[in-house]
């Protein structure tokens, strides 16, 4: 058993982040170059770990065997416990992938920085998210998970907040954090009900105990896990900071939390509702599937109505969300109903898309922070014409889009495919209500995918094609090469990821097999039979000959026109303008773009529009000197639910208030009847 | 043989593509009482504008010059797949067939692939026509697959595949008395086909009038070689979708073997059905106004509900 | 001990209950001065008459210094303190007299209620009455919660603590000396400190009403 | 030995610098009480050791240390040591902007000495009355404190503090003789051992009826609510190093002395009753603090409610028992640090924007850099979030509570939720944003500056792997207080 799976490999991986943060701390502090050689540090041993993160995943994938070790502590209750087994691997395997490629962008992309923030500051807060984004996979213990969960939402505040002389990042930062922190109060709540009902916190424990909860009981510990950790993945009434939190932080950052953080709430709900209480009733399920289809859809039409780049594909983060929980609603429905082969089938189809998002979404994200870097703004209407500009990144944001909007030879597509497919499955099943929820999954999944595709029309077309339409867009200059680097791997990544999609089920079977089938002493899991007979599962989606094909097909045509036509010439002139002059505001923008589409949904997105006008004197009101109009959709979720709720917090905490009237002889009655009443209520008992 | 009967799958539709837009527009001048040009005008155009010259705007990048290569492609690959007189699946060496292409979804899924490029090039030129052809474009679009994709789910649920081909096999056996829903699904088919072509009653694929065109919007800008290949992939698009809308609803006499008069008797009951389908859309463009675009989407509303009903009656009963 | 002191001691815890009763009626501060040096004054002859009736040297030497510290000195220190505030030495109460009334005689039953029977009989010495003290310890709290005074609120804090004392002595607890002398000279101090802060409140806030000291709110 | 010389210190500087010292002398002034608080810092850090190995000091006139008494001094003399050297730097800066003269030093540093040892008399005495006695000095000694700018509102802050805690402590005095009195404890000196070896014989009744005094009495001295009215002015009108000692240290004083009795009362009629209580006080102390710190607009202020809401959760803990108990002296320890660092970074503010109102106050974290950053952390670790040691003590005592009280335990995780929202939009309103015109950024001198700094390295250092010899006292004190012997 070498080094890399033993407990000391896994301490070595967690002690590479720490000598990365600290280090860049004191590097920063050291020499004052404004933090240059502390954020490089910190970005290369970042890139360590994840590589160290991803070889230790391989790894025990790869051996069938887990890994469980404690270390006590010195607190009763407190252990930390670590385990790592298929599953987790998976998910350390993703985070580390994505972390890898997050680091390399980071280390040429934190030079936006320099002079503005001290970067030995993001470096440590970058090691500390990475560092706990991957203990929480590992983590067994409720409260060792607990602790890791709150590091990972701490330090990816301070990163939310790196950049603070700005306004609306503090505001951003602090919705965010309280978010979280409502979401943790909520999965302290279902963690302590557990602990309740089987008397420990170790997730072994729970597993063991699992038949032994009674429903009531069990039902609260489930309702309880579902808000928490459904706050941290961003379904749909809770996910208002999810918009707010990802573009405000920088942009390999955004990529991480947006790729990878909300996982580990998918994560979580694999482990709960798979792992530790297999027992959760058919309503769940159905529950599951209803919230990912409404994730999905008004995912995707807030994203439409976006003109924010960031805040665009951030919303698009909630659409995949909802998609990964329809595979994975359609899993939970189909082992309440006792079909275990198409729940694992469901189950592989949900983590295929997790992995997915993970990549097209990090490759989207670090896009648009080159996009953001190269013209300095994040508003869509002041780009345009920068495909020659930034040849490369437009490029790979190109084939991102192309992966987000599930077009065949892309990776996006397979794990949409696998979806549908489990979804159609759910249609013949047993009772109506089932049937009806299955059907409205598999409209929302269409119509997502459809609006999908019009969004990143929209998204691309506009940062990307025709003119610029300002000032900076034109002075806009392609990244350094790491970047570049990074986004190229994650381009090829989309394209190997489906078009070996066979491979890749079978590897995803495996995984999911391994929740159940990893007996659990020796925590060993019957992987590598998967991957062995893994031709069962080459005819599922074999996207290669797809490709191939397109790719042949492609190649004849061109070059036999290519040669009919070699005597034409192509001549380069002027865009057809009906005779005026074609300035930049004369192409369509963002909004225009996605008027029509708001204007058909304006039932769930309630558009508003806004016109002032100024007139050159008041009282006449005929010559107008300038016309103002502002459209936005309406943001129903504050307020129908947070805003009465921090208004009724306050009316009840000015009630509350008058207790401190100010007048001591008030003060001494209070006293005296707690006296009196303590006394009467002593004699009674 | 099979090498040299797949080669002809690949090739029969963009072949016979132009004869079917010629035929429409025939039956549409015969309608308006107008003699129109012969049916085989389209085949005459297509080998004038590959002669032409090609003016490209400067403002425009390379996806303008590569999107009507992969439109194409896109449009050719899934003809191969698509059953017109056989229900044998094309493939060139044992283990390389072109099963995978003939599953609905990946269809459907390529087909907005084409799409995607469409609109992009549309934009690509920077001026007002284009942004707009392809916003309204990606609208039509967005909406219409609702429909297109339940009515296609409603015959794979019917036949118990994915697999175009498979699914027109086990559609024949079914019996007259449960093919009622497949009537329902085939009406949303219908209105998604019309959506999806640029047909009558959501755009008007003759005219350049900035109101109403969307499809004809997007490749305003192109010229040359360029606009031959747009123009033949619409016409392969739409040669494929009456061709499933033929095969898949109304499955009878497409042969199942290469034999002969098999292949003889498909052949004359394929033209029936398309003549039919071809007549229809005629009948469509020469007597109905085009939809106001906000009107539009309750068209396609329409077809998804029409297309989920089918669905619900096919499963319950 | 005879019958004779035990008449003798019960009559003076009625005093000091008395005078508490007679606190709550009374309007100017310079009475409530008296009645207070009425109250050290019984609490005083009380311990003096267990002390003697017991032959405990040390209850003698602790009443005389409660006679002494409470029952004079702090009273002529009070009326040196009086001067001063003039016309203000006077201060009114929240519920009128026969309210207040109702409230003291509320309280003198619960004392006097089943709860603390049993606290009365469980207790070694009955020398007095147990119930009776107890009832003044709640008055006395009434007495600061009902007055506006924060003058009358010191004299009841006093008022508490004697009734406190007179309570322990009713109950019988033998105190070493030195504990007793370390409440006394507690209270004494506190008593120097409750005056200077009543100067300073005098000297800057102008009154001695509570209703003025309102300023400390949440808003 | 060891004990008296421990208490004997501070009193021995309080007349050094009452008698010998001219008003004049500031620095020597300061510099003796930085001197006797070091001192006893290094005399607790001896004793604690041993009465982890021996058990419990000797009793020399009346004073001996358990477990308990010597974790409290080991708090009382490490959250003193840094009230002292903060008072320091703080005075001095006070004096340099003018705001009190320089003989008011002397009179502030007199009344810091009583007040440390009355404090440490009350932890380290055996006898009930003494330690009455005791705290009583320690509300004598503070109120001059308390109105020590002669401000209006200072005397009516001082003024209420006075006279609700002597009322408050009248009744525990009738408590304490109440269980004195009790039939079979005639003979003269009584102390805890003795109290608890009887404790079997006393009537159930009498017993609860004690205890209710007690509780009451001194309640009203840690301030929970509905008792709590003096504390949250008390907090804002006292000088903040002062307010800083008092949050952090009094609470756990005060705690200790019902504490005590209620190991007797356990004793006599079982936990179900103090503990009963113990969880009414606490969940309404929480929720009450939740609630105002929601809408708190003094920052001062809001620290006392934290204060009163951290006296809550330390309720609840000793209320739940088993685990609970062990992590709410653990969280004594964390609570009265962080509280303390919490006003120290407070007072800098306030010497920097001399407003204690949360409006006025914008852009701290550009202003003054090294306070800002510590009042963030002081922050996070109030609020219960990992990295500190809050965040474990908080988990234990909630799970501990999930056994007995699950529905109490749901309402408080809320309650602590809610807390953590009001205070987190109040602290970062105060810290981002741009500086006011009128402030030039630059932190004051430099002994303000250095124990915040050595008290967030000491909470880390804690909080991360708590050392032996404190984890083994708490244990020793948990288990004292769970079984009485």
């Amino acid at each position: 058993m070498d080094i890399m799976l033993s407990p000391i490999g896994i301490l070595l991986l967690l002690s590479v982040f720490i000598i990365g943060g600290f280090g860049a701390l004191f590097l920063d502090r050291l020499l004052n170059d404004g933090g240059r050689m502390g954020g490089l540090w910190a970005h290369a041993f970042a890139l360590g770990g994840s590589l160290f993160g991803l070889i230790i995943s391989a790894k025990t994938l790869l051996v069938g065997q887990g890994i469980a070790f404690s270390i006590p502590s010195p607190l009763p209750l407190f252990l930390f416990d670590f385990r790592i087994d298929g599953l987790s691997a998976f998910f350390l395997g993703v985070i580390s992938l994505i972390a890898a490629m997050a680091s390399i962008y980071g280390l040429s992309y934190q030079t936006h920085f320099l002079g503005l923030y001290r970067l030995g500051r993001l470096g440590f807060f970058y090691n500390a998210f990475v560092c706990s984004l991957m203990l929480v996979t590992m983590a067994n213990q409720g409260l060792f998970f607990l602790l890791v969960w709150e590091v990972m939402s701490l330090a990816s505040y301070f990163l939310v907040i790196y950049e603070h002389r700005k306004p609306e990042n503090i505001r951003a930062g602090f919705l965010y954090f309280l978010m979280t922190h409502f979401g943790t109060a909520f999965i302290m709540l279902s963690f302590f009900l557990a602990y309740r009902a089987t008397g420990s916190f170790s997730f072994d424990v729970w597993r063991a105990a699992a038949g032994a909860i009674d429903p009531m009981m069990q039902t609260f510990i489930f309702l309880a896990a579902l808000i928490g950790f459904g706050t941290k993945a961003g379904i749909i009434p809770l996910h208002i900071w999810l918009p707010e939190a990802h573009p405000a932080a920088p942009s390999h950052v955004s990529a991480l939390m947006s790729g990878v953080m909300i996982k580990t709430a998918i994560f979580m709900f694999i482990r709960i509702f798979f792992d530790f209480f297999p027992i959760a009733s058919i309503e769940w399920g159905l529950t599951f599937l209803v919230l990912g289809g409404i994730s999905s859809l008004l995912g995707v039409l807030y994203a439409l109505s976006e003109h924010d780049l960031k805040r665009l594909l951030a919303y698009h983060s909630v659409e995949n969300i909802g998609i990964i929980l329809l595979g994975f609603g359609a899993s939970l429905t189909f082992m309440s109903l006792g079909y275990e082969k198409f729940a694992l089938f469901a189950l592989a189809a949900a983590l295929y898309h997790t992995l997915n998002h993970a990549i097209f979404k990090a490759l989207l994200f670090l896009g648009a922070g080159s996009v953001v870097a190269a013209t300095g703004t994040r508003n869509m209407e002041e780009y345009g014409g920068l495909v020659r500009l930034l040849p490369f990144t437009s490029a790979f944001f190109l084939i991102g889009s192309l992966a987000i909007s599930a077009f065949p030879p892309f990776n996006g597509f397979a794990s949409e495919w696998l979806t549908f497919q489990a979804l159609f499955i759910g249609i013949v099943s047993a009772s109506i209500i089932v049937k009806a929820i299955f059907i409205f999954a598999i409209a929302s999944l269409t119509f997502t995918g459809g609006l999908a595709a019009a969004c990143f029309v929209k998204a691309f077309g506009v940062t990307f094609l025709a003119r610029p339409r300002s000032e900076e867009a034109t002075h806009a200059h392609e990244s350094e090469w790491p970047m570049l680097a990074a986004m190229g791997i994650l381009a090829v990544l989309t394209l190997v990821i489906g078009v070996g999609s066979g491979f890749v089920i079978s590897l995803l079977v495996g995984i999911v097999a391994s929740i159940w089938l990893s007996n659990p002493s020796t925590l060993a899991f019957p992987f590598r039979q998967f991957i062995e007979t893994r031709s069962q599962f080459a005819d599922i989606l074999p996207l290669d000959t797809v490709a191939v094909i397109t790719l042949a097909v492609f190649v004849v045509l061109t070059v036999a026109i290519m040669v009919l036509s070699r005597s034409r010439k192509v001549s380069y002139g002027r865009t057809w303008d009906c005779g005026t002059e074609l300035g930049p505001r004369m192409e369509i923008t963002s909004t225009s773009f996605s008027r029509s589409l708001i204007t058909i949904f304006q039932g769930i997105l309630r558009p508003t529009k806004q016109t002032d006008v100024e007139y050159h004197d008041e009282e006449m009101r005929y010559f107008i000197k300038s016309q103002e109009v502002r459209t936005g959709i309406g943001d129903p979720y504050r307020q129908a639910l947070y805003r009465p709720l921090s208004a009724a917090l306050t009316m009840v905490a000015s009630r509350v208030r008058l207790v401190q009237s100010g007048n001591i002889n008030m003060y001494i009655l209070y006293v005296f009847i707690t006296l009196i009443a303590l006394i009467v209520w002593a004699a009674r008992s | 043989m099979t090498l040299f009967f797949s080669l002809i799958q690949i090739v029969a539709i963009p072949a016979i593509s132009p004869l079917f837009v010629g035929i429409i527009r025939k039956l549409k001048a015969r309608m308006q009482s107008r003699v129109g040009a012969d049916i085989f005008q389209p085949y005459r155009d297509l080998s004038k504008l590959f002669k032409k010259d090609e003016i490209i705007s400067k403002d425009a990048s390379w996806i303008t010059k590569i999107a009507p290569y992969i439109i194409f492609t896109v449009t050719v690959v899934v003809g191969a797949a698509v059953p017109i007189v056989t229900t044998i699946i094309p493939s060139f060496t044992p283990g390389f067939s072109l099963l995978p292409l003939s599953d609905f979804i990946v269809m459907v899924y390529l087909l907005a692939l084409g799409t995607f490029f469409l609109a992009l090039a549309g934009m690509d030129s920077g001026s007002g026509f284009g942004g707009f052809g392809s916003s309204r474009e990606m609208m039509v679009a967005a909406l219409a697959e609702g429909g297109l994709f339940f009515s296609l789910l409603v015959a794979s649920v019917a036949s118990g595949s994915g697999h175009v081909p498979s699914m027109v096999v086990s559609l024949q056996t079914l019996p007259f008395t449960s093919f009622m829903p497949l009537i329902v699904a085939f009406l949303a088919f219908f209105i998604a086909l019309l959506a999806e072509n640029n047909r009558f009653p959501v755009d008007n694929p003759s005219t350049h009038l900035e109101l109403t065109m969307i499809h004809e919007a997007m490749i305003l800008e192109y010229s040359g070689k360029r606009l031959a290949l747009m123009e033949w992939a619409t016409a392969n698009k739409l040669v494929i979708f009456i061709a499933l809308g033929a095969n898949i609803f109304f499955p009878w006499g497409v042969a199942a073997s290469l034999e002969g008069h098999a292949i003889l008797l498909a052949f004359v009951l394929f033209s029936l059905k398309t003549g039919a389908l071809l007549f229809s859309i005629a009948f469509i463009e020469s007597t109905m106004a085009k939809f106001r675009v906000f009107r539009v989407p309750d068209l396609l509303f329409t077809s998804f509900v029409l297309a989920v009903t089918a669905l619900c009656i096919i499963i319950t009963f | 001990m005879s019958e004779y002191v035990l008449n003798a001691l019960l009559f003076v815890d009625m005093a000091a209950f008395l005078a508490v009763l007679f606190m709550h009626l009374i309007k100017k501060d310079s009475h409530l001065i008296w009645l207070y040096a009425l109250q050290s004054m019984a609490t005083g002859l009380f311990l003096l008459g267990t002390g003697i009736a017991e032959e405990e040297r040390s209850l003698i030497m602790v009443a005389a210094l409660t006679i002494i510290i409470k029952a004079i000195a702090a009273p002529i220190f009070f009326f040196r303190l009086m001067d001063r505030f003039g016309s203000h030495g006077s201060s009114s109460s929240y519920l009128s007299t026969p309210v207040t009334l109702a409230a003291l005689m509320a309280l003198v039953m619960f004392a006097y209620s089943s709860v603390f029977q049993i606290l009365g009989m469980l207790l070694p010495g009955t020398v007095g009455s147990f119930p009776l003290s107890l009832a003044a310890i709640f008055m006395a709290i009434f007495l600061m919660i009902n007055r506006r005074g924060v003058f009358s609120q010191m004299i009841g804090i006093l008022a508490l603590e004697n009734s406190i004392v007179l309570l322990t002595a009713c109950i019988g607890i033998k105190q070493p000396i030195a504990l007793e002398v370390g409440i006394i000279s507690d209270i004494a101090l506190w008593i120097v400190i409750a005056n200077a802060f009543i100067s300073m409140i005098y000297r800057q806030f102008g009154s001695l009403s509570t209703s003025d000291l309102k300023q400390l709110t949440e808003e | 030995m060891m004990t008296t010389f421990l208490v004997a210190v501070p009193l021995a500087t309080a007349c050094l610098i009452g008698f010998l010292l001219p008003a004049k002398s500031v620095r020597f002034i300061g510099w003796s009480a930085i001197f006797a608080s070091s001192l006893d810092f290094l005399l607790a850090l001896f004793i604690v050791p041993r009465v982890v190995s021996v058990g419990s000091t000797g009793p020399a006139f009346w004073l001996s240390l358990d477990a308990l008494a010597a974790f409290l001094v080991l708090i009382i003399t490490l959250v003193g040591f840094f009230a002292s050297l903060y008072s320091v730097g703080y005075l001095q800066a006070e004096v340099e902007k003018g705001i009190i003269g320089p003989n008011r030093v002397r009179q502030y540093f007199l009344l810091f000495e009583l007040f440390m040892f009355a404090m440490l008399l009350a932890v380290s005495t055996t006898h009930p009355v003494v330690m009455w006695i005791a705290i009583e000095a320690t509300t004598l000694s503070t109120a001059f404190l308390i109105s020590f700018y002669n401000k209006p509102s200072a005397t009516e802050a001082a003024w209420k503090y006075l006279i609700l805690n002597s009322l408050g402590l009248l009744l525990s005095l009738l408590g304490t003789l109440i269980f004195l009195a009790l039939p079979q404890i005639q003979t003269g000196i009584t102390d805890w051992s003795m109290l608890q070896a009887s404790a079997a014989s006393f009537h159930p009744l009498a017993v609860k009826i004690a205890f209710v005094f007690i509780l009451v009495g001194y309640g009203t001295k840690v301030g929970l609510v509905p008792l709590h009215t003096w504390k949250p002015d008390t907090y804002a009108k006292a000088p903040t190093p002062m307010a800083g000692l008092l949050a952090s240290v009094l609470i756990n004083v005060a705690l200790f002395g019902i504490l005590r009795f209620k190991t007797v009362t356990d004793a006599s009629i079982g936990t179900g009753f103090s503990s009963g209580l113990f969880v009414m006080f606490g969940t309404i102390s929480i929720v009450l603090a939740a609630l105002i710190i929601f809408i708190q607009k003094n920052y001062k202020r809001m620290l006392a409610y934290s204060g009163i809401e951290h006296a809550g959760i330390m309720a609840l803990g000793f209320g739940f028992g088993g685990i609970g108990t062990f992590a709410a002296l653990l969280h004594m320890l964390y609570h009265a640090l962080v509280k303390a660092m919490l006003f120290f970074t407070a007072g800098n503010i306030f010497l920097k924007y001399s407003t204690t109102k949360m409006k006025q106050i914008t852009g701290v974290l550009s202003v003054l850099p090294l306070s800002s950053v510590l009042f963030f952390g002081g922050f996070i670790a109030i609020a219960g979030l990992p990295p500190f040691g809050i965040f474990a003590t908080k988990l234990l005592i909630l799970s501990a509570g999930m056994m007995s009280y699950p529905w109490i335990s749901g309402i408080v995780l809320f309650a602590l939720a809610v807390v953590f929202f009001g205070f987190f939009r109040h602290v970062t309103a105060m810290l981002f944003g741009p500086i006011p015109q009128d402030i030039e950024p630059g932190e004051s001198n430099m002994l303000t500056k250095i124990p915040i700094v050595l008290m967030a390295a000491i909470i880390i250092i804690v909080s991360f792997d708590l050392p032996e010899t404190i984890s083994s006292i708490v244990t020793a004190a948990a288990a004292s207080l769970t079984q009485p012997f």
